[in-house]
């Protein structure tokens, strides 16, 4: 899927905020700038305070939509949960490099942690549905799975405590070795771990990296993550990379 | 209306992009008409490659943020391969802003960028506190910043422009030394040297442990100083710091600068820049000022306090 | 639990209101029980009597403001007279700020303090910016700061705590210049020189043009200067600039501060000092530290840049 | 009138918002602090940003509200008129010394500039209808008048449009020689014409000052005025002072 180029709205306004589970929401905006699985948006719905926007993967895009799939982490995504229908963000984007949807054939497995589920609904989107696989780890009550049953996609799930799917992290339920090509999202850790099955079993993976950021789009070098190729940005180079090229204990 | 001269280009406006903050000047040529800039600083360059500094680069502090990138960079000679024909195109006056880690580098680093075409200006940075031997020590003592001058001034073949620290012992001081060895101008402030440290982890936030302040909390001291060294000094002044937007510019404008430079904001808001220069351009037309140069510096020289 | 001994006097806890900030400690009284700080700073006593700075004294900054009271305050005398027994029956610990035109106004009000029952420790305050003879150039250079501290040291009969400036050229060979002048602990930081423009007015908004910059946003440069200069010292360093909650408090005390004072903050909120203490004491709790010396000084010493 | 003496209180109830003009609002907030005419509120309708707490002064009181009665000036101002009800507020007060009620007697001037006019309908209540006087100056269209005329109180307005009452200022409609009594509040410029007037036809004038503030509560000596007893503090020795004491040109 070709990557879209990116602008800066100020204004665009909010169609929906829906709230999930007790710290994850959806958020759909008016807007037609659009964007790739993968690509991500820097969103700002204050002022003054915290200084910079923060990074949200799109989680679900048509023609004059875009959504985006949150958990409340700190200040700012705090600030975005305080949006009610009608308010106003100001966004850039959509940046970045996104999956590389090109590559991906045959069984694909899509192994997230957590809110790293938020990019994938628009991936699994534009897959054949009947070679999907999701595998989605969660700390407690699982959020936005549902989509992708409606979407005919196999979803397992594990969670931490138990009270839904498999108890334990979802690499335990990962067997890489039968697909095809996985692509990975969540917390950096698990991230790795995933990486790391998969090049045990020489299976493609392609992983979509978190940063703190400040540009998002390339000009400031603060993402940076380790690669074999150098330091790469993951605002403008990533954030999606093949995970045999990103350094995991860097 | 807004066109400036800074040691001998003309800008077509005084609002530049500060070095570090808009790469080289690529990746907002999508947000916005960067021809409609002043100039543009590049990304800090170092004679070799760098990777910059691991772990962490980037913290947020009230109206502030700091940054440890640690002059990651291609390297002098492929900037001038692959970036500076690219940044030719973009209709814009190009400051080349040089790093160092030792006084060799820096002398070669200028005399590579004084044999190009399309480089306007050379931005000296003696004052990047992210690198462990890179420049830092040099922004502290005027002799030691004086002596990085005087060393690069016979081969530089550009107008020389001389970035300095807050973190300077005086910074006053350290722009006449600047400009007695042969500086055609000076550009202050970089980031002011800055400490967080994550609690839960009872440990520094960065791995440098300290990092580099910028944004609007420091513009109050910036414009300070600007004011403080403008009146001591001959040679144009460009302002930097916290600047985000035109009423901002005016006031460095106001406390002596002939330009200034714009950092953190672009990240705040892409086209920060354009807005400054559109606020600049009204003020002028409400103000029936054919130039900016009515108000510069006119504060005055009195220093009431010591 | 947060019991804190600095130049041997107990303190209940290491939360301080900061001078300037908190009166003679009878204002905030009506708000909360101010018998639960560690200890307050008395405004600025000078010996004479002064009226302070005229003009605007206030300007609000992106996370801070800018004052210039210019010492206003009723003078040693008085302040013994009226205020100090009043004070002392709040129930914490009484620190004298004094500040001063010339070395003669410095050693004059130092022996009056010296002499009361009910001051336990003297403030020094070398670095005042908002009054033209008032300090600020004895806060600047270590030399004379360290004559100051040597000329009061003899006639000084209480712990004596000199409040430095971060407009020093060298804060760090500052506190060491104290320390060996016979200082018995440092404080730090004082506000930072700073410049605001009124461009309708065309004019600086002070009418002393620059005025001193305190609350969140010097926090992140005052942190790192707490850090040196506790590296480099071994006698206690108070840790002031923009503390306003438990968590900021904590980062002083990582980057090895004794004790912190708290200004700003109390404007904003001016129960923020209850909170901070209060905060420690169930951070502590919930660490189970039996001192908050356990997490005092704990970056090391190790300072990975120039 | 006694002065109450203050609290901080966080999560104050906005009962009621109200908009009288273009830029002039009525804010009603749950609180029994109450408050005696002439002093005033440090009020806080934000986080962070403005640093800190604007200067309101009591407009109206009862047993458990207070209200104020402000003029959009700046981000503080424009901050509060975004309050809703429901909203909440961080109020400290009451502060300061206001009128002093036991020497006004006989026949009583009024005279405001502008928003100077909110502190007066809680002072114009405590005192006898017939005796008071406002004399009330505004750029352009008047506002809270109604509520003297209400009470019975004589109302001359001058605005300097002239869209209605006299054209031209307050203080040239403002006779002092026919009053026993005059308190003011308005712009400096202002007051200090009518302090001269005072002083010319001898008749007593308590002035509310303004100044910036930082604490409000007479801590950090921010907000002084030149009288001829030295420097005094606006928020904690005032804000109503003698007119006499006053140095207006200073
Ligand atoms: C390309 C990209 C896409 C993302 N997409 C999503 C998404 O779709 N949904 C979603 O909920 N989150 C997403 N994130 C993470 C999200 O940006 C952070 O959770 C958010 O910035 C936290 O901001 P805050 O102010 O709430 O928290 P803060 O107070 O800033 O921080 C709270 C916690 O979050 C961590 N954090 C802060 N910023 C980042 C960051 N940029 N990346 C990783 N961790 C961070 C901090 O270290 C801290 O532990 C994405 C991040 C990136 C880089
Ligand atoms: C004791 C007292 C009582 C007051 N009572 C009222 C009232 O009942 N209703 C009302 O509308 N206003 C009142 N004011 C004035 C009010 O406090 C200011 O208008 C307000 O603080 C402006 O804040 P801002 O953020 O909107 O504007 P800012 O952006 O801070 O400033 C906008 C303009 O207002 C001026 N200003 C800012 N702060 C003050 C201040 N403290 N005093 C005077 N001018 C200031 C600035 O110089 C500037 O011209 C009172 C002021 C004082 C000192
Ligand atoms: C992420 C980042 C990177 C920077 N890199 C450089 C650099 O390479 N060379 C340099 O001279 N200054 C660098 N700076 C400093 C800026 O050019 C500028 O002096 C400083 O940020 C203050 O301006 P501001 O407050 O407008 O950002 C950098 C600043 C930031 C925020
Ligand atoms: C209004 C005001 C008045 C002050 N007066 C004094 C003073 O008289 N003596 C002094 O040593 N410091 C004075 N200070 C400095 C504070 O004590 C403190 O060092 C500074 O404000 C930084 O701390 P903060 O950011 O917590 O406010 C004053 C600060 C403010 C804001
Ligand atoms: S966030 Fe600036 S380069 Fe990635
Ligand atoms: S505002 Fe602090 S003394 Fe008046």
């Amino acid at each position: 899927m070709t990557n879209l180029s990116p602008a800066y709205v100020e204004g665009t306004t909010v169609l929906s905020q829906e709230r999930l589970t007790e710290d994850v929401y959806r958020l759909t905006v008016a807007t037609t700038t659009g964007g790739a699985p993968g690509q991500f948006y820097m969103v700002r719905a204050w002022e003054r305070e915290p200084l910079l926007a923060r990074p949200l993967s799109v989680h679900s895009v048509d023609e004059d939509t875009v959504s985006f799939l949150y958990q409340v982490r700190g200040r700012g995504t705090e600030l975005l949960a305080h949006l009610e229908q009608g308010g106003t963000v100001a966004l850039t984007g959509p940046l970045g490099h996104g999956f590389h949807t090109e590559e991906l054939c045959g069984r694909i497995a899509i192994v997230t942690g957590g809110i790293g589920i938020a990019p994938m609904f628009c991936l699994a989107r534009t897959l054949p549905s009947g070679d999907v696989t999701v595998i989605a780890g969660f700390k407690s009550a699982p959020y936005a799975v549902a989509q992708f049953v409606n979407l005919g996609v196999d979803v397992r799930i594990a969670t931490e405590d138990g009270c839904d799917g498999t108890r334990g992290f979802c690499t335990e339920i990962f067997d890489p070795h039968i697909y095809d090509m996985v692509v990975t999202c969540g917390p950096m850790s698990m991230m790795a771990r995933v990486a790391h099955l998969c090049a045990e079993a020489s299976v493609p993976c392609q992983a979509s990296l978190e940063a703190h950021m400040a540009c998002g789009v390339g000009a400031c070098l603060v993402c940076s993550c380790a690669t074999v190729l150098g330091n790469q940005r993951v605002c403008a180079d990533g954030p999606v990379f093949d995970a045999t090229e990103v350094i995991w204990h860097a | 209306m807004l066109e400036t001269t800074l040691c001998g280009i003309t800008l077509k406006n005084p609002v530049i992009a500060a070095s570090g903050t808009f790469g080289f000047g690529a990746e907002y040529s999508e947000f916005f008409d960067v021809s409609r800039l002043g100039g543009i600083c590049t990304k800090g360059l170092t004679l070799h490659p760098r990777e910059g500094n691991p772990g962490l680069r980037v913290w947020e502090t009230p109206a502030g943020m700091m940054n440890s990138v640690g002059l990651q960079n291609p390297g002098i000679p492929v900037f001038l391969e692959r970036e500076l024909p690219r940044m030719r195109t973009l209709g814009t006056a190009i400051i080349a802003n040089i790093g160092g880690g030792d006084l060799e580098e820096y002398i070669e680093g200028v005399r590579l960028l004084s044999n190009v075409d399309g480089v306007d200006i050379i931005e000296l940075n003696i004052s990047c506190p992210n690198v462990r031997e890179g420049g830092m020590a040099f922004g502290i003592k005027c002799d030691v910043a004086a002596s990085v001058v005087a060393a690069v001034r016979p081969v530089c073949a550009k107008p020389l422009m001389v970035k300095l620290s807050p973190n300077a012992e005086d910074i006053t001081a350290m722009a006449v030394a600047c400009e007695q060895a042969g500086a055609d101008a000076v550009s202050l402030v970089n980031t002011f040297k800055a400490l967080a440290i994550d609690i839960h982890a009872r440990k520094a936030v960065f791995d440098n442990v300290t990092a580099g302040l910028s944004g609007p909390c420091i513009k109050p001291i910036a414009l300070r100083m600007v004011w403080e060294v403008a009146n001591a000094i001959h040679i144009p002044v460009v302002g930097i710091g916290g600047i985000a937007t035109w009423q901002d510019a005016l006031e460095f404008i106001m406390a002596g600068a002939t330009a200034v430079q714009v950092g953190t904001a672009t990240f705040i808001k892409p086209t920060a820049m354009l807005d400054i220069v559109n606020g600049l351009e009204h003020y002028c037309a409400d103000e029936h000022l054919t130039s900016l140069a009515t108000v510069c510096n006119i504060l005055g020289t009195e220093t009431p306090l010591p």
